[in-house]
């Protein structure tokens, strides 16, 4: 790097520690490998991008604590994150109250966007969009009448698993149960009253890490119905924790899979090689932010006539964007910091073998039209 | 009245590190050179700097700490209280203005230190081990949450939230609030379950905490009061108006300072600092004031002979219901400080991992001793809140240059073995390593240094486990808390 | 002071005036009675209890509530999930009571919370999977008979943990006996935090993963859940896509054949179900000789799916659990009751000074037992592995917290309380889990609550816990 | 009598509760087959000395040698192992082992059964209130009951050296008498050499061969016990004559 | 009468540890009760603090019921007790004991507390005065600041009977006050008892197994064996009792107190 170059840098805040952090650790790489291949437009405009991770621990107070920190480094432009949320609504605060623009790659809670504050932006669905487009499929499934909702109780899980179950009665689906676990290993007393409530689908708002292990057990104990699930399902681990209980398995994803577009392909084939393990959920979107915000970054950088932008400019020159091509799809930001248009798909398991993940059948792509999108189109 | 803890206390103070200095005028002028020295260091640290993290990680601490340090020191009340008064009234917000992330630590700082001193009251005090402490915490902060948060709960929804302009003067009446509301919840607990001896009190409150945690949890169905998992958003805060940040913003053109950020959060931090460190303050007079009196005596009495204590006319359970509630009162107050300082509550920040952290606060501190307490806790959350993470900020920078020690090239180091991977895993290891070397605690209160003295000649099998020896304690209790 | 100590069994009143019967007093001294007979139907009697006592709570809530939900007959609902309710009660019970014994054990030795036994339990978990993962990976873990197999994964995992705990006594217990209880609790905590990020820096180093799946899918004998039934011969019936699926029976016996449509097959897979058998993949169905196809091509008409409920699954892990619970229970019962050593560890954790007065080497039996505890959390980390499937570094956390709630509802220090106290909780917490469901405003999210009111219950009624003996301080 | 080197030979011992000095340089020696008894008023060091002794506290500085070897520094467990019994202050039964289990336990270093069942037998003949209770928890036993079993817990590992700590303590005037009867039938029959810790000074000198006076952790006086006994000085404050 | 005990019982389990005992305390007497060990003593006392409940009976202390008080309670109706082992709060120091001793006469309030109310500066002077003259009652004058952990065992006693009188109590029940202590010790000891009833005007009642002790200062004994009390009367009666003698005294002891302690009463009573 030469030393002339002026130096910004590139937060990302996600659980690097603790059992989230499988998934907190694939979007700080991620992030990783944006900048470090993306970086050549801001380089020929005489700066270097560096990158700061922080480790949020997946806990509030940690990430406002680590917010200020970043907010305080004037060199910083930009945040990519975070994972959870619980996390990303007050750190984003702090964020905002600065002018420092945030763009998330996996907080799909409809409240991170909605407060309209203009730093705050996202490349991924909201849960009510996933949600809702995950039983509208549903209730195409034949012979599925009746469903068993069940969720986390994180904001992700029971966000997404309320939003499947309002669409879901829409549909005229039975809901035989609306239940939430912080269970982790051992399903038994879940699944009993499952099976003698006989559900011709289980929906389970959660993370693979849960899920998966859940459906094998649930399969074991006897249930003979479907699955169903949101992104949270979308990673090769499921294939592993799930195993042949889990083939079948139907899951929305905001996140096309890498089949579907070269690039993700692409992507996904790098970063095994920088990182040596696979990608996971979330780590096409951090890519897809941390892009986002090299340009953003970039533009306004071009904006100002070549000299450092704001940070109040960067904000404004990441809203502005329009009709980005990333991996997971066209993104052109509303005014709450949605994607206009986000593409949901319906995959459904093939294989209990996680090296055939990508091959997953695609069933469906829905593109839906973030609500203020929806809003305007309707009046 | 207690001649001989504070003999002791001063002939510590003049033995140790204090026992070089000649007289007070020398100290006094140690100590104004020390502050000078850090501040200047903390004013001028520069954030482009490579070694910005690991400079900070040291001068920030050496800052924070220093009013214990001057506390501790032997030099006129007077001359405590100005220098004290300068680094925590003066200095600090200057520090702030040039850099708000050490606002945020401080106001952290006071956050945890008046939480451990509450819990210190509870299980340093009165020797009842409580595991859900964090619960009185999140009612604190729950009960300014549902009446100021925009979330769609049922006090939204039925139009008694507090509006924005009168959440100046609601925030006070709130913190008396926070204190009523946990101290009652303190006793409907306390009630049933303080007749349970050690262990399994134990076990109930650690039940408690996680209770408080699952209610709120889940209090968003039938009908809505918490908004569940979701968390209340957009809690309401003490406002700032135009004419402080005017001021703020002039300050920082004085004093020459380059404000980073906005100004407006800048001063509303500024604004939250003084409200925390002054709740921090009347949180130390009433321990203090705790301590020394019959109620103080009484839960000493308790926890180290509850037979005798009650056989001389202590009312146990009132006294112990006592300790509950006041400690449980000061979890409530902070609660809301902490509900409007982050705007947003939700039920992931008060997990049975955060009652353990505040309760390693006052164990590594010095259990009862409230300056131990106080630094137990600064300790604590600049461990986990600054010096780890800067620690993985210094690799990663290094990281970024290519730095190389010793022909090693730090880029190379595996991401599998990233420092901010295993912050916790070096806490637990400190953790450790504190109680082994200091197991009365850092500052311990004097008595619990007398109960530890008596073993150093026998680790094994030390003479404190027999009872009815005529000068060893007839009681187990009197070797540890809770029993 | 109320002197707890290590004791295995309750005063209880009328069987103590029925002890000092002749008769009974010279069976009581055979010590096949004592060490096998006695100990083995006082846990059949918990479980039996326990399952009755819950049943019978259940049945009367369903008579006070009979429709807690529209369309939802609650002693119905109860009916059918009665025996799968019991099942998994008894199979995390026994978990939790494996593990109890572990704080129990050491409180009743040491006098303290051995927060870190949580991690032992995990690490016995994570050792477990090595071992069945590396014969995966050798290729020969399907030739190992189960006999020796189970045994050899749960005795390895028990000599690791017990020796990791017995490590930790040594560095960070040891030099802190005898200063304030909550002392060794702190550093307790702390390793609990080493621990777990430690494990998880091994696996992540050496399988760049943290999520661990034992094998199951390659033991045979573990695939094959044993359909109890309860509603006569035959099973099923399973009407899918309008084929009725029937298996066969001979003389009152289930057999593993199926009939579809005239012909007999050995195993069915439609979709993801499998009615007996080894789960074959759906285009494998085979019969004798002719590939059934016809099955899958039309999915599934969900709706003709016939009550199945009455078939319980009971899965192998849950039986080996039990036995292997039962079977140590039964040595540690022995060994700390009907041994030397064991009679040294109770003298340690009475009165330690006075114990190295007689001679006994108060160091070595607190190791022992800190091995002891250990052992216990380590093999009932590898049959929770087992059972659930996977395991992570952070898999010791909830079921320590049960773990510990269960020595405490026993009685902590006493080691029959453990296990009761074991069995109690994860009976309580089955039916709480298969009933809140039918209650609107409740569900299975209150269970934790409903679980810690029952506890605070029983101690406010007995506050010594179930078992815990009640010894008065003499003043 | 001091044809052999001492038994147990105590030299200018100190020893430490934290910073709080009990022993300032005691010395002392008992001979194979005496009784000798340690005198003094509360907080003399009487039972430090005899904990010292036993390993149950560490010394800081002096020596302590068991028939000529030094045992200072070793854990009581491996002093026990060499033959020093210790009846401590406050009888310290295991209070929820039986009384058949306290004898037990106090046998933990006696390998053979035959040994065992002859020491039992012994016991038994020597207590025969014990016999009757060989099933009752020991916690439950009455004071006077404890000591006897104390007492012969000690006797089961058939310690050549015995160390007694106010074995009369709180006891009933009746049980007192038995108490010093059976002290004084083991030195003879058994041949026990016994260090003798005692308030009741009086009776201890009686049955006592030689005594030593502590006074604030260091010895004041020794002689003969029947010297003692007449001692203007020790009559004054030790025996409560005016 | 002070103090009537009637039929009061008690079990653990199967031990009947005290059986329908009767008994009644004169004001300004000094009492003891003796008997064999395990007879039933240290728990009379505890039934009668309310550490244990009676399982029958009554007890009628100063004209009130004190069957279902808390020991607290007993304690603030005028009754204080010392402990049989030593059970000072260790690591307070001896003033602060005392202080806490009197904590049912004092006003326990958390805003005076908090505030530092005048009045609460004068109830601690007062306190801390009540509190030093009761030490030097104890002759345990200038020890206040001592840790009571470090006192030898005889002062200890002392503090636990200056902590006991810290409540301004009617009744002083003490449990073998003397236990452990050399003769010297003990004499100085039945001073101090006589000058708590003398000088302060308190009820004594004891329990002891130094005759010297019961027999040179108690007006009155009672003796109880397996719980039941066998006899009662003056000491000289007690000494002739051949069931005292037979069950407790043994003949030795019976007869050689006289001998080895000839004047130790009659000195004492001469004072
Ligand atoms: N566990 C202990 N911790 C601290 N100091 C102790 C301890 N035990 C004894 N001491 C101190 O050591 C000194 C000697 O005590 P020791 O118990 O040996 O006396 P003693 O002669 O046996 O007295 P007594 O007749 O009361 O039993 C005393 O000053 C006492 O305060
Ligand atoms: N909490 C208790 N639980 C069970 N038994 C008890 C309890 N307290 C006392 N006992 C029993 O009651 C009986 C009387 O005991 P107590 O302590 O009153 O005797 P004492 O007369 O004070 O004897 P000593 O003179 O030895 O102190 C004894 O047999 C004792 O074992
Ligand atoms: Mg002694
Ligand atoms: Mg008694």
């Amino acid at each position: 790097q030469a030393q002339d170059m002026q130096v910004i840098k590139i937060a990302s805040q996600s659980p690097l520690s603790g059992p989230q952090s499988i998934l907190g650790i694939s979007i700080r790489n991620s992030v990783e490998l944006a900048i470090e291949q993306l970086q050549g437009p801001l380089n020929e405009l005489g700066y270097s991008v560096e990158f700061v991770p922080f480790d949020d621990q997946a806990t509030p107070d940690v990430g406002v604590s680590n917010a200020q920190n970043i907010v305080n480094d004037a060199a910083i432009l930009a945040v990519v994150g975070h994972l959870n949320s619980g996390v990303a609504l007050p750190s984003s605060e702090v964020y905002n109250d600065n002018d420092l623009v945030m763009v998330s790659p996996a907080n799909t809670n409809v409240n991170v966007t909605d407060r309209g504050y203009p730093t705050v932006n996202r490349v991924c669905g909201r849960d009510d969009t996933q949600g809702a487009a995950g039983a509208a499929f549903a209730a195409t499934i034949e012979g599925v009448e009746s469903v068993y909702v069940l969720h986390d109780t994180t904001a992700y899980g029971q966000g997404v698993a309320e939003f499947f179950m309002a669409e879901a009665e829409a549909q005229g689906l039975s809901v035989l149960g609306f239940e939430g676990t912080e269970e982790a290993a051992n399903f038994d007393g879940i699944i009993q009253p499952i099976l003698a409530l006989e559900p011709d689908l289980i929906y389970f708002g959660g993370i693979y890490s849960q899920t998966g292990i859940f459906i094998s057990q649930a399969r074991a104990a006897g249930y003979e119905g479907f699955f169903m699930g949101p992104d949270g399902f979308d990673s090769s681990e499921f294939a592993d924790l799930s195993g042949d209980a889990g083939v079948g398995t139907y899951y929305t994803s905001v996140a096309a899979p890498v089949t579907v577009y070269e690039t993700a392909a692409q992507f996904a084939a790098d970063y095994e090689e920088k990182f040596g393990e696979g990608v996971q959920p979330f780590g096409a979107q951090s890519f897809d932010a941390a892009s986002i915000v090299l340009q953003g970054i970039a533009a306004a950088i071009e904006a100002n006539g070549g000299a450092m932008p704001t940070r109040a400019q960067v904000a404004e020159a990441v809203r502005a964007t329009e009709g980005f091509e990333g991996l997971t799809g066209a993104i052109t930001f509303d005014d709450n910091g949605d994607p206009e248009l986000a593409n949901y798909f319906i995959l459904q398991v093939g294989s209990a073998d996680s090296a055939e993940w990508n091959n997953n059948a695609l069933l469906s792509t829905q593109s839906i039209a973030s609500p203020l999108m929806a809003a305007a189109m309707s009046s | 009245m207690t001649t001989s803890r504070a003999a002791v206390s001063e002939a510590g103070a003049r033995s140790g590190f204090w026992g070089r200095f000649p007289n007070p005028t020398v100290t006094v002028g140690f100590l104004i050179v020390y502050l000078a020295v850090v501040i200047g260091l903390l004013l001028s640290l520069d954030r482009a700097s490579l070694w910005f993290s690991i400079q900070s990680t040291i001068v920030f601490p050496a800052f924070i700490l220093s009013p214990l340090l001057i506390h501790s020191a032997p030099i006129p009340r007077t001359w405590k209280a100005v220098l004290i008064g300068l680094v925590m009234i003066i200095a600090m917000p200057i520090i702030g203005i040039s850099d708000s992330s050490y606002l945020e630590l401080a106001i952290q700082v006071c956050i945890f230190a008046g939480l451990a001193l509450g819990l210190n009251i509870v299980v340093g005090f009165a020797g009842l081990l409580d595991l859900g402490y964090i619960a009185f915490f999140a009612v604190g902060a729950y009960v300014w949450g549902m009446f100021t948060s925009t979330a769609p709960t049922i006090f939204n929804e039925l139009g008694i939230l507090i509006p924005p302009d009168s959440q100046a003067v609601a925030f006070i009446i709130f913190i008396a609030i926070g204190v009523l509301v946990a101290a009652c919840i303190g006793i409907l607990l306390g009630l049933p379950v303080l007749r349970l001896r050690g262990d399994y009190l134990a076990i109930v409150t650690l039940g408690f905490g996680e209770v408080i945690r699952i209610i709120a949890r889940n209090g968003d169905s039938p009908t809505n009061f918490t908004n569940g998992s979701q968390g209340l958003l957009n809690v309401g805060r003490p406002p700032v108006n135009a004419d402080m940040v005017a001021r703020i913003g002039e300050l920082s053109n004085t004093l020459n300072i380059q404000v980073v950020g906005n100004l407006e959060p800048l001063t509303q931090q500024i604004l939250f600092y003084f409200i925390a460190i002054s709740m921090l303050g009347i949180i130390l007079v009433v321990a203090n004031r705790l301590q020394n009196s019959v109620i103080g005596r009484a839960w000493t009495a308790i926890r180290e002979d509850e037979v005798a204590a009650i056989a001389m006319g202590v009312p146990l359970v009132r006294m112990k219901l006592m300790a509950f509630a006041l400690g449980a009162a000061f979890a409530g107050s902070i609660g809301v400080l902490y509900g409007a300082k982050q705007t947003f509550v939700s039920p992931e920040s008060f997990t049975l991992l955060n009652s353990i952290s505040i309760l390693a606060m006052v164990i590594v501190g010095g259990l009862g001793s409230i300056k131990g307490v106080l630094l137990g806790a600064m300790i604590v959350t600049l461990l986990q809140l600054q010096v780890l993470k800067n620690f993985s900020l210094q690799l990663n920078a290094l990281k970024n240059v290519d730095f190389v020690v010793l022909g090693f090239h730090i880029r190379d180091w595996p991401t599998q073995l990233e420092p901010a991977k295993y912050e916790r895993f070096v806490f637990g290891i400190l953790l450790v390593l504190m109680m082994l070397f200091r197991p009365a605690g850092l500052l311990p209160e004097s008595r619990r240094r007398l109960e530890m003295t008596r073993t150093n000649d026998v680790p094994e099998e030390p003479p404190s486990d027999i009872p009815g020896t005529p000068n060893g304690p007839a009681n187990p209790a009197a070797a540890g808390v809770g029993d | 002071m109320t002197t707890e100590t290590l004791s295995t069994r309750p005063t209880t009143g009328i069987l103590d005036s029925l002890r000092e019967h002749p008769t009974i007093k010279r069976i009581q001294s055979n010590w096949i009675y004592r060490y096998i007979v006695f100990p083995v139907a006082q846990m059949l009697f918990f479980i039996v209890a326990a399952a009755l006592v819950m049943t019978v709570i259940a049945y009367a809530v369903s008579i006070v509530v009979p429709e807690p939900r529209p369309n939802i007959n609650l002693a119905a609902q109860i009916t059918k999930q009665l025996p799968g309710m019991i099942v998994s009660g008894v199979g995390i019970g026994f978990v939790y009571a494996m593990i109890a014994l572990g704080y129990t054990l050491v409180y009743g030795v040491l006098k303290f919370i051995n927060f870190a036994h949580s991690e032992i339990f995990m690490v016995g978990a994570v050792v477990g999977f090595e071992i069945t993962d590396r014969l995966a990976a050798s290729g020969t873990i399907a030739s190992w008979n189960p006999l020796i197999l189970v045994p050899f994964v749960v005795i390895s995992s028990m000599l690791v943990s017990g020796g990791l705990a017995v490590l930790i006594e040594r560095v960070a217990y040891r030099p802190l006996r005898g200063s304030p209880r909550l002392v060794p609790l702190i550093t307790a905590i702390g390793l609990s935090f080493f621990l777990v990020d430690g494990v998880r820096a091994l696996v992540a180093v050496t399988r760049n993963d943290f999520n661990l799946t034992y094998p199951t899918q390659e033991l045979e004998f573990l695939k094959n859940p044993i359909p109890l039934t309860f509603n006569g011969p035959v099973v099923g019936g399973t009407n899918i896509g309008g084929v009725t699926y029937e298996q066969i029976t001979a003389d009152g016996v289930v057999l593993d054949e199926w009939q579809v449509e005239g012909a007999t097959y050995s195993s069915i897979t439609v979709g993801g179900v499998t009615l007996g058998g080894v789960p074959v993949k759906a285009s494998d169905i085979v019969s004798g000789e002719t590939e059934y196809d016809a099955v899958l091509v039309e999915g599934r008409d969900l709706d003709d799916i016939e009550d199945g409920a009455n078939i319980v699954n009971i899965r192998i892990t849950v039986i080996i659990i039990v036995l292997s619970a039962v079977i140590m229970l039964v040595l540690l019962n022995y060994f700390v009751n009907g041994t030397k050593i064991g009679k040294g560890i109770r003298a340690v954790s009475q009165d330690q000074a006075t114990a190295g007065l007689m001679g006994i080497n108060v160091n070595r039996m607190v190791a022992i037992t800190f091995f002891l505890g250990g052992a216990f959390g380590g093999a009932a980390g590898a049959l929770f592995g087992l059972n659930v499937g996977t395991v992570t570094p952070y898999v010791g956390f909830i079921p320590g917290l049960k773990a510990f709630t269960a020595a405490v509802l026993g009685g902590i220090g006493n080691i029959t309380g453990a296990l009761l106290g074991g069995l109690t909780l994860g009976m309580v917490e089955s039916f709480l889990n298969g009933t809140l469901v039918y209650f609107p405003a409740l569900g299975q999210r209150y269970t934790d609550i409903f679980a810690f009111s029952v506890l605070i219950l029983i101690l406010i009624f007995r506050p010594s816990g179930l078992l815990g003996e009640r010894v008065d301080e003499k003043v | 009598m001091s044809s052999a080197a001492p038994v147990l030979k105590i030299d200018n011992l100190h020893t430490y509760y934290g910073h709080i000095h009990a022993l300032k340089g005691i010395s002392l020696s008992v001979e194979a087959g005496e009784i000798v008894t340690l005198i003094g008023a509360n907080g003399a060091g009487k039972s430090t000395t005899l904990r010292t002794v036993s390993g149950m506290v560490r010394p800081r500085q002096g020596a302590v040698e068991l028939r000529g070897k030094s045992i200072v520094g070793l854990k009581a467990h491996e002093v026990a192992a060499l033959g020093v019994g210790h009846v401590p202050e406050g009888r310290r039964i295991f209070p929820l082992l039986t009384v058949r289990e306290n004898l037990e336990v106090g046998a933990w270093n006696v390998k053979e059964r035959s040994q065992f069942d002859e020491r039992m037998d012994q016991a038994f003949t020597l207590f025969p209130r014990l016999k009757e209770r060989v099933t009752q928890k020991g916690g439950t036993l009455s004071g006077g009951e404890q000591q006897m079993l104390a007492i012969a817990r000690a006797l089961m590992a058939d310690p050549e050296v015995l160390l007694l700590d106010e074995p009369s303590m709180g006891l009933a005037p009746v049980l007192v008498e038995a108490i010093f009867d059976i002290v004084q039938r083991v030195n003879k029959e058994a041949r026990k050499t016994i260090l003798l810790v005692e308030q009741n000074a009086l009776m201890a000198l009686e049955i006592a061969h030689r005594g030593y006076v502590l006074q604030t952790g260091e010895v004041v006086l020794s002689d003969s016990a029947r010297s003692l006994m007449v001692n203007e000085d020790v009559r004054k404050v030790y025996l409560g004559e005016h | 009468m002070l103090l009537e005990v009637k039929d009061v019982s008690k079990s653990f389990g199967g031990i009947r540890a005290v059986r329908s005992v009767t008994l009644g305390i004169e004001q300004g007497s000094i009492s003891s009760i003796i008997g064999p060990n395990g007879a039933g003593k240290t728990t009379l006392f505890n039934l009668l603090t309310g550490i244990y409940k009676a399982d029958t009976g009554s007890i009628v202390f100063n004209g009130r019921s004190m069957i279902g008080l808390r020991p607290d309670q007993v304690n603030a109706a005028g009754m204080a007790r010392t402990f049989q082992s030593i059970r000072l709060f260790p690591t307070m120091t001896v003033l602060e004991n005392v202080m806490v001793g009197a904590h049912s006469r004092l006003r326990v309030s958390i805003l005076q507390t908090l505030s530092r109310a005048p009045s609460f500066n004068r109830q601690e002077k007062r306190l801390t005065e009540k509190a030093t003259q009761l030490l030097h009652f104890a002759g345990l004058a200038g020890k206040g600041d001592e840790v009571a952990r470090n006192l030898p065992y005889g002062d200890q006693r002392r503090v636990e009977v200056a902590r006991a009188l810290a409540s301004d109590p009617k009744l002083i029940l003490l449990d073998e006050p003397t236990a452990g202590m050399n003769p010297h010790e003990s004499a100085d000891a039945m001073a101090l008892f006589r000058r708590v009833r003398d000088e302060l005007g308190i009820t004594v009642v004891l329990i002891e197994h130094d005759m010297k002790v019961v027999m040179g200062i108690s007006e009155h004994i009672s003796v109880l064996d397996y719980g039941e009390k066998i006899a009662d009367g003056t000491p000289s009666e007690i000494r002739a009792n051949p069931r005292v003698i037979e069950a407790y005294l043994g003949r030795g002891a019976a007869s050689g107190i006289d001998p080895n302690n000839p004047n130790a009463a009659k000195a004492e009573a001469a004072k």
